[in-house]
């Protein structure tokens, strides 16, 4: 399992689009979106922590399809499932490479493109803490939404059509850790939701995931 | 005698075509009752005034709405469980309907919002868990229509439809939690004295009947145009194949 | 191995059925027929990908090494990481024997997307050398193999059979494997029918 | 006879005639399908006990 995670994350590095795509998309976002609202400080401070979540949830969607349709394609996903890992266990994987070559740098992008969006001082933190919590989730459902899709030629579309509803609690929550902290009010509740949600999709949603996998693959 | 042999399509067709016309003649008689009821023979409400006259719309809509999925959600399992083509088509006639009953709460929503709040939409816990639920409609139809295999296709909706229910119940609590709401409390209850005067309840409870009759006059339509487009689709691999 | 009574078929429609082999250790067993006869699906069933409509298969699962048409090698990574990625995956780490059988020496470094047609096929079949599985289950290994690497890749089977290991392929060309079973699966080949799904609305 | 809808009159009426266009279009597409899809398989049950 180890051997898939560092496979995958090699061919990342390699293949460039893994890292960088998404943070370029992430950093497009949130320099169009005072062209789109204003320059007013005041404004954007205050739409800030939104606009973070929503900026770092769609540079994920985008790379979504990514998951399965290369090893789909050379057939590398057919040898995977015949050899002695668990299916649960490979999707769980390509979930976790997913969140490290795309969550995880748009967590720790999300304080610096913060500064253009003048988020408060307050809120960086939280920022933080709530994308780190909930972009594992965002993964692990893209993940599920990924396999569904997998043997469709014009998957990507479908994919979002699929995923985006089910990101909504976790955006919620997310976003809402991010905007109580920034303006300085309790977090607590929401914070405990967004871990909940990520912990329960990291737990329950990777079998759903083999199921549709194994169902696309016979 | 189970009730399983109505999983047979051929019986499920016979037995639907009996029932159809009863259903659908009750369907009606119970739409134009309680809608003219409402409408004509109603008094206004003293605090929303004529707008009241929504409701016999809006409510018995979107209660449709929800129990539309459920239905889906169940009639889902039974084909992952059990594998009756006739559960897994049935699932697919309803969305569609599901999603109208979507749409015209919604609808029906905001154009009653417009007086009463002074805007035509709200972000709303509960107009906004309809949108969510309408997102839903929209992406499980979309994944029936994607797939070209008629049983990989039920197997794939069937497990979306799963997860999504789990996430549309988290995604209401989630709005309720992000904002706590304009809209009045469930406008029916068991007590009802605490919500909706008897003059208002009675044609409302017709026009909801007329609906749940009216869901189910559809679907088992449309489950039998499915189940029927399906048989010409055997028929004619059967054909090209001998 | 062990297959009884197996049906198998694609898309709900019966292909193959009543096919029964033994494979023992050692024993090599190649499939013949036309395209379409239903050789790639009945490897499928039997790799465990697709589930069989009738019958049993025994001893397979986690006793087979399966190897389709395309290779699964990522053509970003070299010749040796891919290689040693299969092995890892296998919970195997000794890679030198399956870069010496298919003659891959020299080539360690590069990476897969610079391999011609052939070499790629050859690097594919290494990979069934590091998993350690004793049931070699092939679906047209020789394909874009020139005639030097065909005698190579027969070499491996017939080492990998005197290791008490067994083989099953699908190919149309001769191997010079003379000790194989040969079994033409024309015989087997289901009545039309429409498939399983269909029936219902029959 | 007609009820007085006051200042609600487009809100009460555009609530009808969403609602009412909307069941009557998915009832009528739901038909038309049927009808087409029911044709179809009697043409081709048809074609089908003709050629045994």
């Amino acid at each position: 399992m180890i051997a898939l995670l560092l496979r995958d994350l090699r061919l990342a590095v390699r293949a460039g689009g893994g890292f960088g795509l998404g943070l370029a998309f992430f950093l497009i976002v949130t320099v169009l979106i005072p062209f789109g609202v204003g320059p007013e400080t005041g404004l954007l401070s205050r739409i800030a922590p939104g606009v973070l979540w929503i900026g770092a949830l769609l540079a994920c969607l985008l790379s979504l399809d990514r998951i399965f349709a290369l090893d789909w394609e050379d057939g590398s996903l057919d040898l995977l499932a015949t050899a002695p890992l668990p299916m649960e266990g490979i999707v769980t994987i390509k979930a976790l490479a997913h969140w490290i070559t795309t969550g995880l740098p748009l967590v720790l992008a999300a304080p610096a493109l913060g500064v253009l969006l003048s988020l408060p001082p307050s809120g960086y933190l939280w920022v933080l803490v709530s994308l780190a919590l909930g972009t594992p989730a965002l993964s692990v459902i893209g993940t599920f939404g990924a396999a569904l899709t997998v043997g469709l030629k014009r998957g990507g579309l479908l994919l979002s059509i699929l995923v985006l509803p089910l990101y909504v609690p976790t955006l919620i929550f997310g976003a809402e850790v991010a905007r109580r902290g920034a303006e300085g009010l309790a977090v607590q509740t929401p914070l405990l939701m967004l871990a909940g949600i990520s912990f329960g999709t990291l737990a329950l949603l990777p079998f759903a995931s083999a199921a549709v996998l194994r169902i696309n693959l016979r | 005698m189970s009730i399983w042999e109505y999983a047979n399509p051929v019986k499920f067709i016979r037995t639907t075509d009996r029932i159809l016309p009863w259903v659908s003649v009750a369907a009606v008689l119970c739409l134009v009752t309680g809608l003219v009821w409402g409408y004509f023979f109603t008094p206004d409400d003293y605090r929303q005034g004529a707008t009241v006259k929504i409701i016999y719309l809006h409510v018995p809509a979107a209660l449709m709405a929800i129990n539309a999925w459920i239905m889906m959600l169940v009639a889902s399992l039974i084909w992952i469980v059990r594998r009756h083509h006739v559960s897994a088509l049935a699932a697919r006639a309803a969305a569609p309907v599901g999603a109208i009953f979507t749409v015209i709460a919604l609808a029906t929503g905001a154009l009653w919002g417009q007086p009463m709040w002074g805007t035509w939409w709200a972000w709303d816990p509960r107009l906004t868990s309809f949108l969510i639920l309408f997102l839903f409609y929209l992406g499980y139809m979309a994944l029936w229509s994607a797939i070209e295999n008629d049983d990989t296709a039920a197997d794939l909706t069937s497990i979306l439809c799963l997860v999504g229910s789990v996430f549309a119940l988290l995604s209401r609590y989630a709005v309720l939690f992000w904002n706590q709401g304009l809209h009045q409390g469930a406008s029916l209850s068991l007590d009802k004295e605490e919500n909706v005067a008897d003059v208002f309840w009675y044609p409302l409870l017709v026009c909801i009947a007329g609906f749940v009759l009216l869901f189910v006059a559809l679907v088992f339509l449309r489950t039998q145009t499915e189940i029927r487009a399906r048989r010409t689709r055997a028929l004619l691999a059967r054909e090209s194949r001998t | 191995m062990t297959v009884r009574d197996l049906a198998v078929g694609r898309g709900g429609v019966p292909v193959l059925e009543g096919l029964s082999f033994t494979l023992a250790p050692g024993r090599a067993l190649v499939l013949r027929g036309p395209n379409g006869s239903g050789k790639t699906t009945l490897l499928r069933t039997i790799a465990g990908l697709q589930p069989a409509f009738g019958g049993t298969i025994e001893g397979a699962g986690e006793r087979i090494a399966y190897a389709a048409h395309s290779d699964g090698l990522k053509s970003m990574l070299t010749v040796t990481e891919n290689l040693r990625f299969w092995a890892q995956v296998f919970a195997q780490s000794d890679i030198e024997p399956a870069l010496d059988a298919f003659d891959l020496r020299g080539l360690e470094d590069r990476p897969a997307a610079t391999l011609s047609a052939g070499q790629k096929r050859r690097l594919g079949l290494a990979r069934l050398m590091v998993t350690a599985r004793l049931v070699w289950v092939l679906d047209e290994p020789t394909v874009s193999l020139d005639t030097a690497s065909v005698a190579r890749f027969a070499e491996a089977v017939r080492g990998h059979l005197a290791e008490g290991g067994s083989a099953l392929l699908a190919t149309h060309i001769d191997l010079g494997l003379n000790e194989a079973e040969v079994l033409d699966v024309t015989p087997f080949k289901a009545a039309p029918r429409v498939s399983l799904e269909d029936e219902a609305f029959l | 006879m007609m009820p007085d809808l006051g200042k609600y009159a487009f809100a009460v009426l555009a609530s009808y005639g969403v609602s009412l266009g909307l069941i009557i279009v998915l009832v009528s597409l739901s038909l038309r399908r049927a009808r087409r899809v029911r044709a179809e398989l009697d043409k081709v049950e048809e074609r089908v006990k003709r050629h045994g």
